[in-house]
């Protein structure tokens, strides 16, 4: 039983109710502050874990580090701050939650976007009003995702996992793009629907996985993996790994993603990129790799495969968006597919690359999305041909920061996006024995030219939009350039990922899988 | 005699049953033709009865049952065929539509009805 | 008030880096060891720093030129100076990085970040649309080159089992990992030095601050090419096949990037194709495998250096006091030496940098390209291909240098004695321009922040030849300098004729530019296109197709419920039928 | 010598409601000129009382097994007509709660409209002792008369109003109804034929050991008697009668058709299909399996653009029903019981909400709930809850573990392709409910829905609210309402 981690599920969930009982014109005023000061508490929470978790049981030393780390198998859990209640005997369902390295620096990810987004609400709201709602939704979502990353009960993913949908269709419908209200309620629904269908088909796998092994604890399946790569084990693995994909997206599943994000609130694309997504990739590493190793083995040609044609494709299709909220989400498409690559070669180096570029793809695209919010903000448009160009010249704070983001989405040495994607194609270049090395080496080739064209739609993007000839675009006469809200809310993001870039082991120690 | 005419006959009279009920307009010729199709089941259920000899004659209790239950259902029938008749001034059960689905459902503005796949994917996004 | 403090910062940097060559120097080689982290049982890497010679040199060059950029970019540089004089810092501490690094991956960082410097001090004047695509080029081009270099690391990491480069060459390695492992890592180095097949991205690189030109070019990122071959030299000389594509790379590039200097209309143009030709001279060196040719090449990197950032610093006074560094305009100023008499420091400095370049005898670079030379002589000797075939290019390069720096200094300087309109003559010289005469008199030399570091430049473009110990090969010196002779008359006859024949596969510098337009850039667009097409009409085609078919499924089941009762049960009969027919298929 | 011998406790409960029922119309007929609002309570009180007296007997025995009118077999247990036993109890819950929740529903509401109080609760407790009956029996007579017993009085619920809108809803249901009656009757015949019984059990024993020839008779025989119930739980093909009956009909006697009839006839079918003509591995599971799918499918498509509130739960239970029918098709009791409690409690939640807006707004369009979560927030947030039921999401965690009981009875049954069918059907359903629960949130609307919602009105809707709250914690209660 673990206090802090039931506490780190429940708080947001709780305030959220709270917030909804409140009477709306009271709870509007304090629901950004209500909501900032608990999802800073669930940060703080969740860094305390993370210390905790590192700090040895035999009394205070030293934290954990590279040489003490414990060696692990990819994705199993080896469980900390353990909860395991009797739920539901006749289904089979527990309530057993509990967390390691691999899931605490995603909590740990959800609470700061989280929090942030709250901060960013004390002064920036969408036109439409509702904060109330709004802060009590990313409360809510929250819940979901932290206990996503949590559940060692198959079915409680499940659950968690479907937790986040209706909140966050209610925030694209609710809180979207001002000016589509059709296309907005339509990227919503296409959003909810496609990625429930998704959840339906992986809870198929999950259930096969139950016949087959008789229970749906990832403790016990970690230990006792499905064996078999053919056959139900191996419909299983397609089944979950199907349904992931919607999340993720991989290719061609990610046809929701780009209205999505495009049709969202700021805060809205933050979380779906920053952390939604993250849900598919940590359900690959967790259930996948761990519970159905030889199926896995059997359609992680195809994972690498279809991540490969997504780094491609998503990257492509960058250059041909005028749409700069679209573009972002598009290339989370690309970025998500490195991390796909990454799972797939089932090897150590790719599995942490895909873990580490989870964060960083977090961090850095949440940043991203915070600066399109802010640019369309300004200008009541993303349309980047009536934005015009010259930010440079007109927002030279902002600007500078999305030439700062987009050099560490494209992956820069140094910064955060480098090691995740570095590790991916290290992982493809020398993937795990069973797997067809001669493949694995053509998807490395290709992602790696992934890697040139997503340098290049990010300097067409900085291109476009920062440079110019500023005569042409005159200054906007209210636009403020950097507030101080704003400066408050992305200073953690590009602190983190500068830290990060230049100290990777900050993680990777972490995560010493076999 | 034969299981076999009994037997024909019954399904002859059930038959004929179903065309009435699907063919005539008039609320009370379908009452009566479902009285049909529940004769051709005691038909049946009293001839399998003889057949098999059977010492409880479960066959012919059911009948009786059946010819109870086809009473109740003729009485409560009828009932409401008049309330029909009160309502509409006719007894035709073809011609009692007040309940069809009046405006053609939801209209089109509301798109998310519709919305279950349709994605403005790239609206002039490759301009 | 930034910008004053980042200008500090920036040249205090500069100078703890010098302090750092001088304290070092002498001194064992050495490393420290810095934690490092890994994934898995054998992937494991450091962030260890190592000293040696190589880093002490490399690093008093870093340290000098880059402190000569930041005071010389005091005064040449106001606008944004304060990002500006930032980045030239973190330029300056990537390449530091670079120099110090013992681990690879630690290497590429410093390696990368100097690609992004380079691409935003390249778009510092992001109003100009050439600054914006030659930066937005030069990044680009280095990033696919470094995807390679990544690549290369991967192989070679894992082969020899340690990212520590110090522990690289030692252990066993199949025969094929090595050569793929120095290809892959040439890839990066090509693309980073601007070599052919990559080398159009650095004469694109020009719109970019003079200073900035200065610091890429002499001291960071071309170099960084060579240091890292270099650094690596052990590798490097166990894969023979890697040395052999390097040299025929070193060689065409030579050829090829003297050939567009002699045709490039812009100072600065030439100096960057020079540059290219010189690195070229620097992997021929290197490319011979041996303990001369390497010291060589390390020799002329030092050298090229001096004179190259004062070449770029002398171009940048041009552009700063004239406000345009093309021959064109440059030209209307030079008459009656205006532009001579009017900037004699920066015309005499110019002199010496462009002496030392074209391997006039006692200059810096007359000494060591001869060292070049001589040590392919030797290997040729021992019966090498590789050894004449570098001979030979490095001699025909010094012909070509020696005629496109005479013709620059000529036509920069000196009024042409023939009237203009000759053969070739610059084609919007207007015959008109000698009536209305520029307006001179306001020409003048730069404040002594600009100045200061010429002549400590100039100092170092004539004296750096003595630096490594006097020590001539006579034969050699004889025939360099016969052909740099034979290089300078044409030129000076050119010129005298008031000519300058341009051919057009030369001005178009071998089509290489359009090649790629054509074979890259558009095909990208089309599969951008065909992406987004491909999303929207069939993978959204489908999603929509099935939205509109539960839309028509919907209305269809809608259309049966007429309200008619006796369709009801008709349906219902029906559908016993059909479940009975159905229970028949499967029972039978 | 007794023919039959019976445990009497096995009938308490249906005797008892339909004790209450003649009660119930006693009270009625002799209550004079008193207060009309008096007798209603009273009336209420009768007919909760009978059926919290079920209750009680439900939670005292539910561990125990007590046959009915039994006789002995030769080499065989005895056959019996009525058996209580686990099975019965959770199917006995779910029919006792809803007609508890329908009795809820009726407290208010009713007074304004020209329905018979009496009659109406003489009606609903007659139903659901057939109901009981219906789930308890095991031999065919005994399931005939049963669900004639739920049916007839419903078709008289329906025109209780006595206007036009009600005699048609009546006739249509009527019609279809006994055209299914006498379908099933056919197929009884022949099953009586061919087995020579009707007790369920000697029917299932006879079945497998039959001649060859005669196998096909058993096999069409059989698949009347589940078409006739197909009719009863409106199955797609034999649906065409519910969306408009639940339109024409009171939305109190809608929601008892929607709760009361519908378990009965699910409960009859389960029945049916576990303990008599379709063992485990009978072709007839497949049929079963292929009604669920077009149902399921065919409901939610439908209901995908209705634009009323209640032909979208009409269409909407349609949808439902086919979610019923898989883990029936598979025979898992538990799966089917728990799935009818949670359904049941959140649709009596959603038709008590749909109530009290359409007694203001008769239209019932879906467009009249716009920005009640502004106007209305408490009735709103409800409604939004038991609809998130219905579609199976967070925080409808009762409907998202039945649903989720039920796939795993399809997939522990090696039935992909139906599990693959109901996954699709999940995204369609939410498609549906998702459009009203955007209309809800919707705002500005520009004349919400606001009135002062009446006390009882309020104190049934928390009820269910509570009710679907507390199953939705705890989604185990549901799954051991059959121990």
């Amino acid at each position: 039983m673990s206090t802090l981690l039931i506490a780190l599920l429940a708080v947001p969930a709780l305030t959220a109710m709270v917030l909804w009982v409140l009477p709306v014109s009271f709870a509007d005023r304090v629901a950004a502050v209500v909501g900032s000061v608990i999802s800073g508490l669930v940060l703080v929470g969740s860094v305390w874990l993370w210390i905790d978790y590192l700090r040895p049981a035999d009394g205070p030393g030293t934290l954990v580090g590279f040489e003490t780390a414990p060696r692990t198998l990819p994705g199993k859990l080896y469980p900390f701050a353990e909860t395991d209640l009797e739920w539901i005997p006749p289904l089979d369902v527990r309530f057993h939650i509990a967390v390691d390295s691999i899931s605490i620096p995603l909590i740990m990810l959800t609470a700061l976007l989280v929090f942030l987004c709250c901060l960013y609400s004390l002064r920036i709201t969408p036109r439409i009003g509702r904060t109330r709602s709004l802060i009590a939704l990313l409360l809510v979502i929250e819940t979901g995702v932290i206990g996503t990353f949590s559940a060692v009960d198959l079915v409680l993913f499940f659950l968690f996992f479907e937790v986040v949908l209706i909140p966050m269709w209610l925030v694209i419908d609710i809180w979207g793009d001002e000016h589509d209200a059709a296309g907005r309620r339509r990227a919503a629904t296409t959003f909810v629907l496609m990625t429930v269908l998704g959840s339906a088909v992986m809870l198929l796998g999950f259930l096969l996985i139950h016949r087959q092994a008789g229970t749906f604890d990832l403790e016990v399946l970690g230990n006792n993996p499905v064996a078999g790569g053919r056959g139900v084990p191996l419909a299983a693995a397609i089944l979950v790994a199907l349904g992931l994909a919607v999340k993720m997206p991989l290719w061609p599943l990610h046809i929701w993603l780009p209205d999505a994000h495009a049709k969202a609130p700021t805060v809205g694309s933050v979380l779906l990129a920053g952390l939604l997504l993250k849900l598919g990739s940590y359900g690959l590493i967790r259930i996948l790799l761990p519970v159905l190793p030889e199926a896995t083995t059997t359609i992680a040609p195809y994972l690498g495969g279809f991540s490969t044609v997504a780094i491609i494709a998503g990257s492509l299709a960058c250059f041909a968006q005028t749409d700069v909220k679209r573009l972002i989400a598009y290339s989370s498409v690309g970025h998500m597919g490195f991390i796909g690559l990454g799972i797939a070669t089932m090897s150590p180096e790719g599995l942490s690359g895909a873990l580490f570029a989870n964060i960083a793809h977090g961090l850095i695209t949440g940043l991203l999305f915070f600066l399109a919010g802010a640019i369309k903000d300004r200008h009541d448009t993303s349309d980047l041909r009536t934005i015009g160009r010259a930010l440079n010249a007109r927002l030279p704070r902002i600007s500078g920061l999305l030439v700062f983001a987009s050099l560490a989405s494209l992956g820069l040495p140094g910064l955060a996006g480098f090691w995740g994607e570095m590790l991916a194609l290290l992982g493809a270049y020398r993937p795990a024995d069973s797997l067809p090395r001669t493949t694995f080496l053509v998807f490395m080739v290709i992602a790696g030219l992934g890697t040139v064209l997503t340098a290049a739609y990010f300097l067409r993007l900085i291109r476009n939009l920062c440079q110019g000839d500023p005569a042409e675009y005159p200054t906007t006469a209210f636009a403020v350039d950097l507030s101080r809200i704003e400066l408050l809310t992305w200073t953690p993001l590009v602190a983190l990922t500068v830290v990060l870039g230049l100290a990777p082991w900050l993680l990777l120690d972490y995560w010493n899988f076999v | 005699m034969p299981l076999v005419l009994p037997l024909l006959l019954a399904v002859l009279l059930f038959c004929l049953g179903v065309y009435g009920v699907l063919a005539r307009r008039n609320a009370i010729t379908m009452l009566m033709s479902f009285e049909l199709m529940l004769n051709a089941v005691n038909l049946n259920l009293v001839a399998f009865d003889a057949w098999r000899l059977d010492g409880l004659a479960t066959g012919q209790t059911l009948a009786v049952f059946v010819i109870t239950l086809a009473a109740a259902e003729i009485g409560l029938g009828l009932a409401i065929v008049l309330l029909l008749f009160r309502g509409h001034g006719h007894v035709d059960a073809d011609a009692a539509r007040d309940l069809v689905e009046q405006d053609g459902g939801i209209p089109a503005a509301d798109g998310a009805g519709t919305a279950a796949g349709r994605t403005a994917v790239e609206k002039g996004a490759a301009s | 008030m930034i910008a004053t403090t980042w200008r500090v910062v920036g040249v205090g940097f500069s100078l703890l880096v010098i302090l750092a060559a001088i304290l070092l120097s002498g001194v064992e080689p050495q490393q420290t060891s810095f934690p490092g982290t890994g994934v898995g049982p054998d992937v494991f890497w450091t962030f260890d720093l190592r000293t040696d010679d190589l880093t002490v040199l490399l690093l008093a060059v870093v340290g000098v030129v880059s402190a000569c950029v930041q005071v010389y970019s005091i005064g040449y540089l106001h606008e944004r100076a304060a990002s500006y004089t930032a980045l030239v810092t973190l330029f300056t501490a990537a390449m530091v990085t670079v120099v110090v690094a013992d681990s690879l991956f630690l290497l590429l960082i410093g390696w990368e970040v100097m690609g992004v410097c380079s691409y935003l001090l390249i778009g510092h004047y992001w109003e100009r649309r050439d600054a914006r695509s030659g930066a937005m080029k030069a990044f680009l081009m280095t990033r696919f080159a470094d995807v390679g270099f990544l690549f290369g690391i991967f192989v070679l990491g894992i082969g020899y089992n340690t990212f520590r480069i110090s522990e690289l060459g030692s252990g066993p390695i199949s025969p094929g990992a090595l050569t793929a492992g120095t290809v892959l890592l040439l890839v990066g180095v090509v693309g980073k030095s601007a070599q052919v097949p990559l080398q159009t991205w650095l004469p694109d690189a020009m719109p970019g601050p003079s200073p900035v030109s200065a610091l890429i070019h002499a001291a960071t990122m071309v170099a960084a090419g060579v240091f890292l071959i270099a650094r690596l030299y052990d590798v490097f000389v166990e894969a023979e096949a890697t040395l052999t594509v390097l040299a025929v790379v070193a060689c065409v590039t030579m050829l090829v990037s003297a050939l567009c200097a002699m045709a490039a209309v812009e100072v600065k143009r030439v100096l960057a194709w020079s540059t290219v030709s010189q690195l070229a001279i620097m992997f021929a060196g290197l490319s011979l495998g041996t303990e001369d040719g390497r010291h060589a090449a390390l020799f002329h990197l030092v050298t090229h250096a001096s004179f190259k950032a004062l070449l770029f610093l002398c171009a940048g006074v041009l552009l700063h006091q004239v406000g345009s560094a093309a021959f064109v305009v440059l030209r209307r100023y030079t008459r009656r030496g205006a532009l001579r008499r009017a900037m004699p420091v920066t015309f005499v400095t110019m002199t010496i940098g462009l002496g030392a370049l074209a391997g006039v005898p006692g200059l810096a670079g007359f000494f060591s390209k001869d060292s070049v030379v001589e040590a392919a002589w030797h290997h040729a000797r021992d019966g090498s291909t590789i050894g004449w075939v570098v001979l030979v290019s490095v001699c025909l390069t010094a012909a070509l240098t020696a005629f496109y720096c005479v013709r620059l200094w000529l036509w920069t300087f000196f009024r042409t004695p023939a009237l203009a309109g000759a053969l070739g003559a610059f084609e919007d010289d207007d015959p008109m321009a000698d009536v209305d005469e520029p307006d001179t008199s306001k020409l003048r030399e730069p404040s002594w922040l600009m100045l200061g570091p010429l002549v400590l430049l100039a100092i170092g473009a004539a004296g750096l030849g003595y630096a490594d110990g006097v020590h001539v090969h006579w034969g050699v010196a004889l025939v360099t300098t016969v052909l740099a002779v034979f290089g300078a008359l044409p030129a000076y006859s050119l010129w005298q004729r008031g000519a300058d024949p341009r051919p057009v596969v030369l001005e178009h510098e071998f089509g290489l530019d359009a090649a790629y337009q054509g074979a890259v850039v558009v095909p990208v667009r089309w599969f951008a296109k065909l992406a987004v097409l491909g999303d929207r009409d069939v993978i959204g085609g489908y999603v929509r197709a099935t939205g509109r078919a539960g839309t028509l499924a919907s209305q269809g089941f809608r259309l049966l419920q007429t309200g008619n009762v006796q369709t009801y049960l008709t349906a219902a009969v029906i559908g016993v039928v059909a479940l009975a027919v159905l229970a028949g298929v499967i029972a039978s | 010598m007794t023919i039959t011998w019976t445990d009497w406790q096995a009938i308490a409960v249906p005797l008892v409601l339909a004790l209450g029922a003649v009660a119930a119309l006693l009270v009625d007929g002799f209550w004079g000129a008193g207060s009309r609002q008096l007798k209603h309570l009273c009336v209420t009180l009768v007919t909760a009382g009978a059926i919290l007296f079920g209750f009680a007997f439900l939670v005292t025995q539910r561990n125990s097994v007590r046959p009915g009118f039994c006789r002995a077999a030769v080499e065989a247990p005895a056959e019996c007509s009525i058996v209580f036993e686990p099975l019965t109890v959770g199917l006995w819950a779910v029919l006792l709660i809803g007609g508890l929740g329908v009795v809820g529903l009726s407290t208010y509401g009713l007074l304004d409209r020209e329905i018979p109080v009496g009659e109406y609760h003489f009606l609903l407790l007659s139903a659901l002792t057939g109901a009981t009956v219906l789930a308890g029996a095991r031999d065919l007579a005994t399931i005939v008369i049963a669900l004639e017993v739920v049916s007839l009085p419903s078709f008289a619920m329906v025109a209780l109003r006595r206007d036009r809108r009600g005699s048609e809803a009546a006739l249509k249901a009527f019609l279809v109804s006994v055209l299914s009656t006498a379908v099933m009757l056919f197929g009884i015949s022949y099953l009586y034929g061919v087995t020579g019984s009707l007790y369920l059990q000697t029917i299932a024993t006879q079945l497998p050991g039959i001649d060859p020839d005669l196998r096909r008779v058993a096999f069409a025989a059989g698949l009347f008697v589940i078409v006739g119930f197909g009719f009863k739980i409106a199955a797609v093909p034999f649906h065409g009668w519910l969306p408009d009956t639940y339109a024409g009909a009171p939305v109190e006697v809608t929601a008892f058709l929607a709760v009361v009839s519908k378990s009965a006839g699910v409960a009859g079918l389960l029945v049916l299909v576990t303990f008599g003509v379709a063992p485990s591995g009978s072709e007839l599971r497949t049929v079963v399996a292929i009604l669920a799918a077009v149902t399921m499918t065919v409901g939610n498509l439908a209901a995908l653009r209705q634009g009323e509130a209640v032909r979208l739960l009409a269409w909407s239970s349609i949808g439902q029903v086919g979610f019923l029918l898989a883990p029936l098709a598979v025979g898992d009791a538990q799966a089917v019981v728990g799935y009818l409690a949670a359904y049941v409690v959140v649709t009596l939640g959603a038709f008590g909400a749909v109530a009290v807006v359409q007694r203001h707004r008769p239209a019932g369009l879906l467009t009249d709930y716009r920005g009640m979560i502004r106007s209305e927030p408490g009735l709103a947030a409800a409604l939004i809850f038991f609809l998130v039921v219905l579609a199976g999401l967070p925080p409808g965690l009762a409907g998202l573990f039945t649903k989720f009981a039920a796939f795993q009875s399809v997939i522990d049954a090696d039935l992909l392709w139906l599990a693959v069918i109901m996954a699709v059907n999940v995204m369609i359903g939410l498609a549906v409910y998702l459009r009203w629960i955007a209309e809800l949130f919707r705002l500005p609307a520009e004349a919400p829905f606001s009135v002062d919602i009446e006390t009882p009105a309020v104190t049934v809707i928390s009820a269910y609210t509570a009710a679907a709250i507390v199953v939705s914690v705890l989604p185990s209660t549901l799954f051991t309402l059959i121990t």
